[in-house]
């Protein structure tokens, strides 16, 4: 199993993670992505920017964390995340999720394993600034639920 | 026993701190005695939102229920529900 | 709802692909996608190439009516498949489905929805080329199970 | 009535064939009915792979029931069960 993570304030570049995931051998039939960009409105007022807070050294940890037990469900060959934090404009990629695996059961399970889990268990803050001010957005109920829905 | 404390977010903007290095007494601390402890003495002011329902700790960097002992050396975080993704 | 579907025999560019699946009113945050490759072997056999055959009209029309199935059970603001046809080596493309929707349910759903009635209902045909000879790929009891239990 | 009839996959290789224009006497076919007169009729050697129970047929593109009807004009396609993706 090939994990590896990064916690960065650049851009990345979606069609080069995705080669990286394939290990050359031809052993990975399928790839499953996720990719989250910032949203241009939220509750109805027009975005102008998000800064994204992290808990460095914990937020690698944590992911890795995740990556790992969805390794441990379903047969997955390699694994990457990639999630940026600081200010980021409406529009632009905040995270990518990448999962090669046999079959596509699996790339897909554990995709949205490790988006569920990241959403909930790893420690990033979002901060959103609309026209009206600033506001450090609060945890969806939803995300919650879908967490437990794997245990 | 000196324990390194950070809070992160809404949590560091109210307290308007993001780390401190705190000194105990006692030889025994967990999560939750420590809070209160941090909420009491070193926050008079704006200690309440540190006691709210919703925060999250972690000791060493991984997460950790209030029972859970606190030894010297530690780096105890306190935080809100995470957002990330 | 913006539905793209394409059957060629070229490779594809998914970077070119997943910006092409975003508006630009930066209302979708979600995107899912999948990838499906040659795999290098079958059954213990290495694997020298596969030809895909298809039905020229109706495997298009099929897809793009599984697509708009999927709009319609959930929220997605613009999709893509592309798949190829022809005679493919190992380790080469054969496929991808690409949704955006403004929720990550919403774009994982859809996009395992779609590849599962894929493999399942468009005309597609794959042949195995191996050291021992040609044959026909057989349908997956497993793939018509995973169609079944969206119905 | 006039039907074109066009095959893919194992059937096209199996019967060494891959469309047709097939002329009926009847006013009336289904796709069933339609597939055992070209078993019988044009495959008479290789047909019976033309009545096996995986073969899937449609009728203007579309998948077809075996009751389906069929009209003058119409494309009627039979194949193995699809593997793409």
């Amino acid at each position: 199993m090939d994990i590896q993570v990064s916690i960065q304030p650049e851009d990345f570049d979606i069609a080069e993670l995705q080669a990286a995931l394939l290990g050359g051998g031809a052993g990975e039939g399928a790839v499953a992505t996720f990719t989250g960009y910032v949203r241009g409105s939220h509750a109805g007022q027009a975005l102008e920017a998000m800064e994204l807070e992290h808990y460095p050294g914990m937020t690698e940890k944590s992911i890795t964390d995740i990556v790992q037990r969805a390794a441990k469900r379903w047969p997955v060959m390699s694994a990457r995340v990639v999630h940026r934090v600081g200010r980021l404009a409406p529009g632009e990629r905040i995270v990518w999720v990448g999962v090669a695996s046999a079959h596509r059961e699996a790339a897909f399970a554990a995709c949205e394993f490790i988006m569920d889990y990241l959403k909930t268990s790893a420690p990033f803050w979002k901060k959103e600034f609309t026209g009206s001010g600033a506001h450090w957005v609060e945890e969806r109920a939803s995300d919650v639920q879908r967490r437990n829905r794997w245990s | 026993m000196a324990v390194r404390i950070v809070f992160f977010a809404s949590l560091r903007e109210q307290l308007a701190c993001s780390s401190l290095d705190w000194e105990g007494r006692s030889p025994q601390e967990t999560v939750a005695s420590l809070r209160e402890k941090l909420a009491r003495e070193q926050f008079p002011e704006s200690g309440a939102v540190l006691l709210a329902d919703t925060v999250l700790a972690a000791v060493n960097q991984v997460m950790a229920q209030p029972e859970q002992a606190v030894a010297d050396g530690d780096e105890v975080a306190f935080f809100p529900p995470v957002t990330g993704g």
